[in-house]
């Protein structure tokens, strides 16, 4: 049971690593900030295996944090390339 | 300075240490709260009991045996942290404590908070204590990562003073000196990594017992060691120091210049004879000096040079900081073994003689920027007669620092030139002779535009508070009789060194540094000189004329190296090459 | 290969990339990623110590873990300071070379005394 | 080879390849998106290497708010790029890449002959865990054995603070932090800003709670608290505090105030400064800490907002 988990774990990361080099590559800076969302999940679903696998409960609480600040650094940028559009069109004021 | 088995209990008397570093950094947390407008009266509380604080360690300290322990949370090391504090501890501490104190005054009229301009007094006065603390911490912490945490502790306190008046070109400074500084700690830092995982200990006194000349623990020396050296901008890695000492303000400059820089080199005091006692090894030590040799030449050539006063102190820093390092090689005898504690007690004393005197020398300079609204040396003409008592200081102040006696820098220089003489080492003889010899130049050259008579009568644009004056003017009097004092109970000094400062043979070693300085100062200064309209200087110059442009052609070079090396990339080359260089040299040694 | 002799490796390659970064890129942005990336090589290495270090039933010597939790707030701070002056000086002089010289023959007035 | 070795090898490819990225793409955006990838996946090496306390730090301030200060800057500087002059020459890249290659080989070199068995503090810490009645060991280190560097760094945070302050221009000293954000009341930014915070104040309250016994403790809490607070601000919710505010600087020194305080009690009352007395030691940490909490989310809050920009009356 624990190769086979394992074995996901790598799986899993062998994937995120593909998807990462397409993401990071990608023409637009959505593409590449879809970096930090595709970490947040399969860094979570790697945690939750691990902590079955290694045995270290706590590692839930790692995947908790890393779900929230991956969607906080999603919005962060978000609301970054918001205000670039805003300060490139009519509203310099803002968010400078 | 090993002590003889690690002491592992608290001292009577050791829980001033606390106070020392609890005080400066309680007064930081109340000042914060209290804000703007209460600011200076919390440091003008917090400074006098901080003086207390650490003249009451000098005198209790040879009391006890010459060390005082204290275990913070009663957990001995290696768990625990231990507060340790020696004779070079002590001598720091009140170093500090007096420079600090004397900057306070001086800045007292400059950063009074008011009520439409608040931010510089307030981060000022904070920054001023924080940088205290941070100092005391420095100077007795007995435990590598706490000082870690105490370094970054200085650096966080420093940058902003450089940025306080917010000019871009100080923001520049500032960025700088942060990024090149946390380069240095990251060196740091990773030599602690490495020691950690040989010994299980980060307590100096237990490691000092533990080492062994393993390749592991010589690696972990030369990262931190060229990391100390990043952050005490020892040349070629002095990029940050000119324009960040430059460009603060003169109370700021004169903190950043007498004591931050000792901060890193004080901890590089404590690797080198505490923790691993003579196992970098006589080639790493000839290497530190050689560097420091560089420093003399391009700080010393490159301050002659210069157009602004600050900016000349400022490099004439950087000499200073070379001239410390001259210490190391000759600590060790012929064996490659820590033999003599007498070149570390003379390394310290020009440590604290240069803290002294370059503190009132910049606050001399502040005074003299305030009153004339400028600091270029060609327009001092007349400076004398219009601010007397800053020009006495400036005077007094380089006067100690080129080494007349009964200053701390000729007790000093005495003390290094005898170890010369009996480890054989006569080149390091004669840098310290040209070391003096320079800093005689730029004292020459300040002090002959300062007292040549003007055409004009000069006008204040600011206001001159006698207040600033006089504290400089003790300062720099402190520094001129520092080598009285009797420095036997706490440094490795011959008591009767002290009694070959006068005499006949006093006065020659006086002469040759003075007249030799008058001359650099006469080859190397490409500026008009006040007086070159005079008969005198006219015939002068017809014997001395092609000397003197070979002379400045050679400045001139040394200066554009010196624009070179303080390029970023140069910089962080030179210091990946020195690291590895102490590496080279820690790993043949052994 | 053990986990220790991986990560070991990886943290001494971290640390020699963020080296790089730190000196060759002109940027200073960049250079304060590159410290960022040099910092967590060098904590690393102390949770590669601390690892060697497991006995008592942990499985990592606890004190190398306080030292990096300390360390990484740090260096957190320092990244603050470090961008809040980049920005600063963004601000006022328009451009973030630390190159004081180009700084200072991109604008016309060399600015101070 | 086993199977965990095959994924280790994998996990630091991944994140090697992301260093590299990092300090190599030409586009400074792509590169700090880089660098909170890298800061993120490096949490799976502390977790891995045994350490889940230094895991939740390293995601939460290390890839999670470090990664957003750096975006942050990365979004303000974009249109300084083109203007900026060209790079260090192919000899000064050279010479930096290989002397940084041999400072790396070193540290391998070293890292890979440490002794062996290799000494460590861990019994000690059990054998003196019971003087302050929890079982988190990482806890007992920073609070208890090394309580003191654990203040001044405190301190160290608080300088930060002062620092970034001090950028402020004189008019603006006194004033709120950062811009003032804006947005639409109904959105989704909005209504995210009041969905999320709820669940990360328990997450943070919770991972501060556990600390005691498990992994966690006031600074991951901290972190969690101060990206709650952030994302309140950025969807206009609420302003930044000005910085004049008595209140906030109270909130600013209450941790090292109080951890000062406590050690001070120490000194007077009992056996050594920052010593706790065993019968209080676990309320008495217990509360340092949830000082600290407080000022470390309002401490990294405040630094991500950066210096003072508008004056507090508008």
């Amino acid at each position: 049971m624990t190769e086979f988990l394992t074995a996901a774990v790598g799986l899993i990361l062998a994937m995120l690593g593909l998807g990462l080099v397409s993401i990071l590559r990608g023409p637009t800076d959505a593409d590449r900030m879809m970096a930090a969302q595709l970490i947040g999940t399969a860094g979570i679903a790697v945690l939750l295996l691990l902590g079955t696998v290694t045995g270290v409960p706590a590692a839930v609480d790692v995947a908790l944090i890393l779900a929230l600040l991956a969607t906080f650094a999603s919005i962060a940028f978000v609301k970054k390339g918001l205000s670039r559009l805003e300060t490139d069109g009519a509203d310099p004021g803002e968010d400078r | 300075m090993l002590p003889p088995a690690p002491a592992l209990v608290t001292t009577a008397g050791g829980f001033l240490l606390v106070l020392s570093i609890v005080v400066p950094v309680a007064g930081v947390l109340l000042a914060f709260v209290l804000g703007e407008r209460y600011v200076r009266q919390v440091a003008s509380t917090v400074v006098p009991v901080g003086l207390a604080i650490a003249f009451a360690v000098l005198v209790l300290l040879p009391r006890s045996d010459g060390h005082l322990v204290y275990l913070l949370g009663a957990w001995p090391p290696p768990l625990g942290v231990a507060l340790r504090a020696d004779g070079l501890s002590a001598v720091m501490l009140a170093t500090t404590a007096v420079v600090i104190c004397a900057v306070a005054i001086f800045a007292a009229t400059d950063f009074r908070p008011q009520s439409v301009e608040a931010r510089a007094p307030f981060a000022f006065w904070i920054l001023l204590l924080a940088i205290w603390g941070a100092l005391n911490t420095i100077f007795i912490a007995g435990d590598l990562f706490t000082l870690y945490v105490a370094l970054e502790l200085l650096t966080f306190a420093a940058v902003p003073l450089v940025s306080l008046d917010g000019r871009a070109e100080t923001l520049r400074a500032a960025l700088r000196y942060l990024l090149f500084a946390l380069l240095g700690s990251v060196l740091y830092l990773m030599g602690t990594a490495l020691l950690y995982g040989l010994y299980g200990t980060l307590d100096i006194a237990l490691l000092s017992h533990r080492v062994n000349a393993d390749s592991g623990v010589l690696i972990a020396a030369a990262l931190m060691t060229t990391g100390l050296l990043a952050k005490t901008a020892l040349f070629p890695l002095h990029l940050w120091l000119p324009p960040a000492h430059a460009g603060a303000p003169a109370a700021a400059s004169a903190i950043l210049s007498a004591l931050v820089v000792k901060g890193s080199f004080f901890i590089l005091v404590r690797l080198w004879f505490d923790v691993m006692p003579g196992l970098p090894g006589l080639a790493a030590a000839q290497l530190l000096a050689a560097l420091g040799a560089g420093a003399i030449l391009f700080g010393s050539v490159v301050a002659l040079r210069q157009e602004r006063l600050k900016l000349l102190i400022a490099y004439s820093t950087l000499a200073q900081i070379g001239y410390l390092f001259l210490m190391f090689p000759l600590a060790f005898g012929a064996s490659g073994k820590l033999e003599s504690d007498q070149a570390l007690a003379g390394g310290l004393l020009q440590a604290v003689s240069h803290a002294t005197a370059k503190a009132a020398m910049f606050m001399a300079v502040g005074s003299i920027y305030a009153g004339l609204g400028h600091d270029r040396i060609t327009g001092l003409c007349g400076v004398a007669r219009a601010l007397p008592l800053s020009v006495l200081a400036f005077a007094i102040g380089g006067i100690a620092l080129m080494g007349v006696q009964p200053s701390g820098a000729s007790f000093a220089k005495e003390l290094l030139l005898q170890e010369t003489a009996r480890t054989g080492q006569w080149w390091w003889a004669i840098v310290l002779q040209a070391g003096g010899m320079f800093t005689t130049a730029y004292v020459v050259l300040v002090l002959s535009h300062a007292l040549a008579p003007s055409d004009q009568p000069i006008v204040l644009v600011g206001p001159a508070p006698l207040s600033r004056d006089l504290a400089a003017l003790v300062l720099a009097l402190c520094s001129l009789f520092l080598g009285l004092l009797p420095w036997d109970s706490y440094l490795p000094a011959p008591s009767d060194a002290a009694s070959k400062l006068f005499g006949i043979d006093a006065l020659s070693k006086l002469l040759l540094p003075v007249l030799g300085g008058a001359a650099l100062a006469i080859l190397l200064s490409p500026w008009p000189h006040p007086l070159g309209s005079s008969a005198a200087w006219k015939a002068l110059m017809r014997v001395v004329g092609p000397l003197r442009r070979g002379c400045l052609r050679f400045g001139s070079l040394i200066e554009r190296g010196d624009e070179v090396l303080r390029q970023w990339s140069a910089a962080g080359i030179s210091l990946l090459l020195v690291s590895l260089l102490l590496a080279a040299s820690m790993l043949a040694a052994n | 290969m053990s986990a220790v002799t991986v990560f070991g490796l990886c943290a001494a390659a971290a640390v020699g990339l963020g080296l790089y970064g730190l000196i060759a890129n002109p940027q200073p942005l960049r250079k304060i990623i590159a410290f960022n990336l040099l910092g967590s090589g060098v904590f690393l290495m102390f949770g590669i110590v601390g690892r060697r270090g497991a006995a008592a039933g942990f499985g990592n010597d606890p004190v190398p873990q306080a030292l990096v939790i300390t360390g990484v707030v740090v260096a957190f701070s320092a990244t603050a300071l470090a961008i809040a002056l980049l920005l600063r000086l963004f601000q006022i002089a328009g451009s973030t070379t630390l190159n004081s010289r180009a700084a200072a023959s991109a604008r016309s007035d060399p600015s101070g005394h | 080879m086993n199977i965990a070795t095959v994924f280790e090898i994998a996990l630091a490819a991944v994140v090697l390849g992301l260093a590299i990225w990092t300090i190599a793409v030409p586009d400074t955006y792509s590169a700090t998106v880089g660098f909170i990838a890298y800061g993120l996946l490096v949490a799976l090496i502390w977790v891995r290497l045994d350490a889940v306390d230094v895991a939740l730090t390293e995601a939460a301030i290390g890839g999670g708010l470090g990664g957003v200060l750096l975006l942050g800057a990365a979004a303000r500087l974009r249109d300084t790029e083109a203007m900026t002059t060209e790079g260090p020459s192919l000899i000064v890249r050279l010479s930096a890449a290989i002397l940084s290659a041999s400072i790396a080989a070193a540290l391998a070199v070293t890292i890979l002959l440490l002794p062996d068995p290799a000494p460590t503090l861990a019994p000690a810490v059990v054998a003196n865990a019971g003087a302050t009645g929890m079982t988190n060991p990482v806890t007992n280190v920073l609070m208890a054995f090394r309580g003191m560097d654990t203040m001044l760094e405190k301190v160290v945070l608080l300088l930060a603070i002062v620092g970034v302050w001090s950028l402020a221009s004189d008019q603006a000293w006194g004033g709120r932090p950062g811009p003032r954000h804006q947005a639409d009341p109904n959105g989704v930014l909005a209504f995210l800003a009041r969905l999320l915070p709820p669940a990360g104040i328990v997450v943070g309250i919770y991972i501060l709670w556990t600390g005691a016994d498990h992994p966690g403790g006031a600074f991951q809490g901290g972190a969690v608290l101060a990206s709650m607070w952030l994302l309140v601000i950025m969807a206009g919710l609420v302003d930044t505090p000005p910085v004049r505010s008595r209140w906030l600087r109270l909130i600013l020194v209450a941790g090292p105030g109080l951890f000062l305080a406590v050690g001070l009690g120490g000194l007077c009352f009992g056996s050594a400064f920052l010593a706790y007395p065993v019968a209080f030691a676990k309320p008495l940490i217990l509360s340092i800490e949830v000082a600290m909490l407080l000022t470390i989310a309002t401490t990294l809050g405040l630094l991500l907002a950066g210096a003072p920009e508008r004056s507090a009356e508008r």
